[in-house]
């Protein structure tokens, strides 16, 4: 293993030019690249550019900002949307939950008019969402509108796990009952990973 | 994953720990966390020591005011005790007035430690219906991960045992008070009660949980002993237990009591070779 | 109420061009009004009002025991009220984080016993003392707050009638005192080394005197320094933003000249004839 | 005061037994005077700061913490996620710091409340503005970063300590800065300036004197503290109080850029020895 | 430094009377009986009581032939369908904005009723909905027509036309909305090289004279690299202050009356025009200039 290189904030990484760009935990000030993070330095290549990045080494503060992929739980449901608690963004585990609002006509991205909540998701369904763009200060609108999001992880109606038997439906492991659900494709490898 | 799957079903993670026999900390179900106490270390304080539980961190710092005593009660002191968990120890708690907890936990300690008789009140009193010692104790929480009424009743009785007063002449014909502050006093300790948390998760008795345990668990249960007696419990509802459950944790905290009251008396006495005038 | 980035660039670039929105240079300041002894109950009163911000500041006295620290002390309290008529955001506690800044920078401005001497508030050494409580009123607030209010806090002070003792008799340990009847027999307090605020605000990479509400915020930082005499009672920075040391002492320098000339101009008004007619402040 | 019900109150008039002890020989005034030539109470040469101890990472449940000690002054602050702020619901592109600036009741000579007073809502303030200007906070707009400071003991330069370790926690938190950000104390008496004063030396800069037993015209003295990002040079908060003039000012400033530099390394230090402990334990599991 | 600080007493203030020959129009207080004639109709700020038709707001009586309504001296701005105003976004929210028109309520901007960059007829996507940010944010200033009142009174606002969006680089001054003249056009070029907008509800907006308005197709742009050069900030600065000096003295504004003052406010600086006296005497010539030429 080589020596990290560890930075400060505050600390000047390098000059900001075409080859250099400024990526996550630094920020750019009077042509120079800064640190923003206490953490270990990271260069990515990206296409013949080098992107210098500060990983911090603790668990990093986030707040969910449009586009990020985030872990949530439903907690309730109403005809026109369902409110979930948002608990990873991406691989990071929060260690603040912040609350986030699903609507009807995001849930699916065909159909969206035949929707109903209460066949798409159930309280304490694990799901994964795309955060869209923030209108409310406190709420975030979430969007399961691509195959690849939905519901991960859910629970029968007698408290077993289910796994997935289709798009719409999943099954109990113990009394094979079957749920109505809007079913994530999980990406084998690796799901929570950004896109 | 672990850390994802430990938010999203935080039971369940636990109870596949426990099905194991150790809990996510590395330790058996019923072994204690490390103490360490610490006394004197704030010089503004006439009293205080800092007593660490795993990671539970609690200050206590006493300060000696004078007072006249209560009409009712001419010759005796008081000692009034407050826990603070400021929102600084835990996420749990917002800034504002104390959260509920801090309330019982205040409450808690303060009856405990007035019907124990640890402390005689009368020992306060410097002349009777005129002048006596009113000592505040605060105990605030620097770091909350679980069984804070262990942890506040420790640095208390700790705290109480540094506690040196300055001598007090008082006219009072002239409501004259001299304070000669070359020599000191110690305060009378009659007993040291000390107390241990268990918290029940399904079938199993977890002893000394941290906060994660803490919630998770489906009640809570403090045993206070002195003298190899039983003082106190305090089971604030939650899930029933047996008497049989009972009487084991009340066991198990008279073994372990005598490990901490040696601590104490060690840190104590550490004191007292440096204070030799006391 | 917030700009968008348009106004704020031209407000930008007009402080950059020493012309601003409203005309003026940069460390020039907006016309004042002034009123004195406009509140009937109070010890000593006044109302100044700069472009849209007005305050109302009142005096009152009452008798108290000096704190044990400091037993040949009197006291002074203010007390900032920010109502909601001065502007919505003040609506519920929205103004109280502010009130208690600007009552904190007059407490910290009025401490250093040069420029406000308490020891002539006091009666008895550690049994009776005057208590002063300076109430201010922000009316209506159109930027420039700690200015407008240091200025009228240190009129209302100026017009202060504080009653003549004639006796204390000390009778066991209750203190009686003896007041003269005579409402116009008076003791006025030397107010002239009271300080005057003064609100320093850089706007790009200028300092200007005299922010309006907009100006304020198109500020990456603000300093506040009172001024008392040709020295410093405090320096503050009000709001968050950083300076470059530079621009600190800059603005010092700024705020010091700035200070000097607004005091000045206060106390020659003030030595003008006392008001006879009356002008309610609704006009 | 409203009645605090939800605490046990002690009995009203009780006062410290402090007050009552014989005062000391050395009166208020011979003090000064020391002071004034240059002896300090400890020893120390005027511009020498106490030795710092500083550690981060202190209490487990909060994001980031750190302890700060100078002799006999502690002071522990912690850091905790972004949370909704309270009472407000319209959009703001920047997120907030909230500080809450607290002394121990047993930190002080005299007992203090358990409620903020005047003076401890005013260090918060001063802090949430020292603090803002380092932090990146549109990376957290509509939320607010918790900041708590609590004094354990108090033996002057209190609240320069407080932003200090206040940097360091919001670093350790993950927080996006700007800068590392460190402050100092200076406190004024006549023409000596005593870097890093102890709470005997601010309180005795507090107070006017005269020049001489002769003159009548009062000498200069106050207190400065003064905040920075060392890397981008800014200072991000000023704050005095007393009776000085521009020259002293200007010196002061001068004085206190310099004590602040001398900080820096032990900030820096004190942050990379953790992220050196972190990266090894994640290279461990 | 050559600016002397003004500070004066209040009791040297002279409340000088606009023009003393001019027609001062009758101001009606709430409860002053109107007519006792029953002939007439009950307009806006009166009611009937007995026989009497009383006003019911602080005002100036409007007639038109038997309706006679009393319009308040100072009031929140009641919008009417086909006003021009000047708002300021406050909120953004699902498909619309929310606009401070000086109002009692927010008024409404869909985001059906905005031109959206690419041309009238472009269909309204989900991305547009998300993109609403980008266009129109918290504290951006708008000039636009009133499209519909709703029941509650609050206003629907439209900037389908090139002449209404966002605004740029300029300020706004707020006036009551009752000094605002009803006329053809509410957007002034003027000759002096500075464009004022004087939105029906008080808000009044002052900017360099745009060069090629065709640019500013959909007026979602704002150039915040150009500098405005130094003689139009005077002029600027100049109406800004003429137009508080005529709103203080209750001139109504249009584009006459403010040019009017702009000429007689010549002889000050445009700093000086903030002292009292010089607002006064400003707006007292612009008055008198405007009585002259009524007559003329």
């Amino acid at each position: 293993m080589t020596k990290p290189l560890i930075c400060v904030p505050g600390q000047r990484l390098c000059i900001l030019d075409k080859t250099h760009e400024s990526g996550q935990g630094t920020y750019e000030r009077q042509g120079y690249i800064y640190s923003s993070l206490a953490g270990v330095v990271d260069v990515v290549d990206k296409d013949g550019v080098k992107v210098v990045e500060v990983q911090s080494t603790g668990e990093q503060t986030l707040v969910p900002t449009q586009g990020d992929i985030v872990t949530a739980q439903v907690t309730i449901l109403t005809q026109d949307f369902c409110k979930c608690v948002i608990k990873c963004i991406g691989n990071t585990v929060l260690s603040r939950t912040y609350r986030g609002i699903l609507r009807r006509e995001d849930v699916c991205a065909t159909d969206k008019d035949r929707v109903q909540i209460y066949k798409s998701y159930r309280p304490g369904d694990v799901i994964l969402a795309r955060v869209l763009p923030i209108t409310e200060a406190h709420t975030y609108n979430l969007s399961t509108a691509e195959n690849e999001l939905g519901v991960v992880i859910a629970h029968s109606e007698h408290g077993y796990p289910m796994v997935p038997i289709s798009w719409t439906q999943m099954q109990c492991t113990k009394m094979y009952t079957k749920e109505l659900r809007k079913v994530a494709k999980v990406v084998p490898e690796n799901m929570n990973t950004k896109t | 994953m672990a850390k994802q799957f430990k938010s999203l079903h935080p039971t369940k993670f636990y109870r596949d720990y426990l099905n194991q026999d150790i809990r996510p900390d590395g330790r058996l179900v019923s072994k204690f966390r490390p103490v360490i106490i610490n006394i004197g270390s704030i010089a503004t304080a006439d009293g205080s020591a800092l007593v660490r539980i795993g990671k539970t961190t609690v200050i206590c710092g006493i300060k000696a005011e004078l007072c006249p005593p209560k009409p009712e009660k001419p010759n005796e002191g008081f000692l009034i005790c407050n826990v603070e968990l400021p929102p600084l120890c835990s996420s749990k708690f917002r800034p504002g007035p104390p959260s509920d907890l801090a309330q019982i936990t205040t409450r808690f300690v303060a009856d405990l430690i007035l019907n124990s008789g640890c402390i005689n009140l009368k020992d306060l009193c410097i002349v009777k219906e005129k002048l006596v010692w009113c000592l505040y104790a605060d105990i605030i929480c620097l770091d909350h991960d679980g069984c804070i009424i262990d942890a506040c009743l420790l640095v208390l009785l700790t705290a109480l045992k540094t506690v040196r007063l300055p001598v007090v002449q008082y006219d009072a014909a002239i409501d004259k008070k001299t304070i000669d502050a070359s020599v000191k006093k110690c305060l009378n300790i009659y007993n040291t009660p000390v107390s241990t948390t268990y918290a029940m998760f399904e079938d199993k008795i977890i002893t000394d949980p941290t906060t994660e345990e803490e919630e998770i668990s489906s009640g809570l249960l403090t045993v206070v002993v002195k003298d190899k007696e039983l003082c106190s419990i305090h089971k604030p509802g939650g899930s029933p237990l047996s008497e049989e459950k009972l009487y084991e944790c009340i066991n198990e905290t008279v073994n372990h009591a005598d490990l901490l009251i040696t601590l104490i008396n060690t840190a104590v006495s550490e004191c007292n070779d440096d204070n030799k005038n006391c | 109420m917030n700009l968008c980035e348009a106004e704020k660039t031209f407000i930008l670039h007009g402080v950059e061009e020493n012309f601003r929105v409203d005309g003026r240079e940069r460390s020039q300041y907006r016309p004042m009004e002034l009123e004195t002894n406009v509140v009937a109950h109070a010890f000593g009163s006044s109302r100044l009002r700069l472009a849209n911000t007005d305050v109302l500041v009142a005096v009152k006295i009452e008798t108290d025991v000096p704190s044990v620290d400091q037993p040949d002390e009197g006291k002074i309290e203010f007390f900032v009220d920010c109502s909601a008529n001065a502007t919505p955001d003040f609506e519920g506690r929205g103004g109280e984080e502010l009130a208690t800044e600007i009552a904190n920078s007059l407490t910290s401005a009025y401490r250093s016993t040069k420029a406000f001497n308490l020891s002539k508030l006091c009666i008895l050494k550690g049994r009776k003392c005057w208590k002063l409580y300076v109430d201010i009123l922000l009316l209506e607030c159109g930027g420039n707050l700690y200015d407008a209010v240091s200025l009228a806090v240190k009129a209302a002070l100026w017009n202060t009638d504080i009653p003549r003792v004639l006796a204390v008799n000390l009778d066991g340990n209750n203190v009686e005192m003896e007041v003269s009847d005579n409402i116009h027999e008076c003791v006025k307090l030397d107010i002239v080394p009271a300080p005057v605020m003064v609100t320093i605000s850089k706007i790009g990479e200028q300092c200007v005197v005299d922010p309006s509400a907009a100006e304020e915020q198109c500020a990456t930082a603000s300093m506040v320094v009172a001024v008392s005499q040709d020295r410093f009672t405090t320096v503050l920075q009000s709001g968050s933003g950083s300076l470059h040391p530079s621009t600190l002492r800059e603005s010092l320098k700024l705020g010091l000249e700035i200070g000097s000339k607004l005091d000045q101009a206060l106390i020659e008004v003030l030595k003008q004839k006392p008001a006879k007619k009356q002008i309610g402040f609704l006009m | 005061m409203p009645t605090d019900n939800k605490r046990i109150a002690g009995p009203e008039d009780s006062i410290s037994y402090r007050l009552f002890k014989e005062t000391s020989n050395e009166s208020v005034l011979s003090k000064i005077n020391n002071l004034k030539n240059n002896i300090r109470s400890d020893g120390r040469k005027t511009n020498e700061q106490r030795k710092i101890f500083l550690k981060c990472g202190v209490v487990s449940q909060a994001k980031g913490s750190a302890y700060f000690e100078v002799d006999n002054t502690k002071l522990i602050v912690s850091v905790y996620d972004p949370r909704e702020i309270p009472k407000k619901t319209d959009y703001s592109l920047k997120g907030e710091l909230f500080c809450i600036f607290k002394y121990a009741p047993f930190s002080c000579p005299n007992r203090r409340g358990h409620q903020q007073d005047a003076e401890e809502k005013q260090h918060s303030a001063i802090m949430k503005r020292a603090l803002e200007s380092a932090v990146c906070r549109h990376e957290f707009p509509n939320f607010q970063v918790d900041v708590y400071v609590l004094v354990l003991e108090n033996d002057g330069s209190a609240l320069s300590g407080a932003i200090t370790a206040a940097g360091i926690a919001l670093a350790q938190a993950g927080i996006p800065m700007y800068d590392t950000i460190t402050s100092a104390t200076l406190a004024i008496q006549g023409s000596t300036k005593l870097l890093d004063p102890t709470l005997e030396e601010e309180a005795l800069c507090t107070i006017a004197t005269h020049k001489s037993d002769t003159e009548t015209g009062y000498d200069s003295h106050g207190i400065i503290v003064l905040a920075i990002l060392s890397t981008h040079e800014q200072i991000s908060e000023f704050y005095q109080l007393g009776n000085l003039n521009l020259d002293t000012l200007n010196e002061s400033i001068s004085i206190l850029m310099n004590a602040t530099k001398e900080i820096v390394p032990l900030v820096e230090k004190c942050l990379v020895d953790y992220v050196n402990k972190t990266f090894k334990a994640n290279g461990q599991s | 430094m050559l600016q002397e600080i003004h500070i004066r007493l209040a009791e040297t203030r002279d409340n000088t009377p606009l023009a003393i020959n001019q027609r001062v129009p009758k101001i009606f207080t709430p409860g002053e009986i109107i007519s006792e004639q029953q002939e007439f109709m009950r307009g806006h700020g009166t009611y009937e009581e007995d026989i009497y038709l009383k006003a019911s707001v602080a005002g100036i009586k409007e007639q038109v032939n038997k309706l006679i309504s009393i319009r308040p001296l100072k009031s929140r701005y009641n919008g009417e369908i086909g006003d021009v105003v000047v708002g300021r976004i406050t909120e953004v929210q699902q498909k619309r904005w929310k606009v401070d028109t000086n109002s009692r309520l927010d008024s409404l901007l869909l985001l059906s009723s905005v031109n959206l960059p690419g041309g009238e007829l472009r269909r309204r996507s989900a991305e547009d909905e998300h993109m609403m940010r980008q266009y129109l944010q918290e504290g951006d200033l708008i000039s636009a027509e009133v499209q519909n009142v709703f029941s509650d009174g609050s206003l629907s606002l439209h900037t389908r036309s090139f002449k209404y969006g966002k605004l740029s680089q300029g300020v706004m001054l707020k006036v009551f909305p009752s000094l605002i003249k009803r006329s053809k056009t509410h957007f002034h070029d003027l000759p002096i090289g500075a464009s004022v907008i004087l939105g029906n509800n008080g808000f009044v907006w002052i900017s360099p004279t745009m060069v090629n308005q065709e640019d500013n197709v959909g007026g979602f742009t704002q150039n915040l690299e150009e500098v405005v050069p130094r003689g139009t900030r005077e002029t600027i600065g100049r109406l800004r202050n003429c137009i508080l000096a005529l709103a203080q003295s209750n001139v109504m504004l249009f584009d006459t009356s403010i040019l009017y003052a702009y000429e007689e406010s010549l002889k000050y600086n445009v700093a000086e025009l903030l002292l009292p006296e010089a607002m006064v005497d400003v707006a007292i010539l612009t008055q008198h200039k405007l009585n002259l030429s009524e007559y003329s």
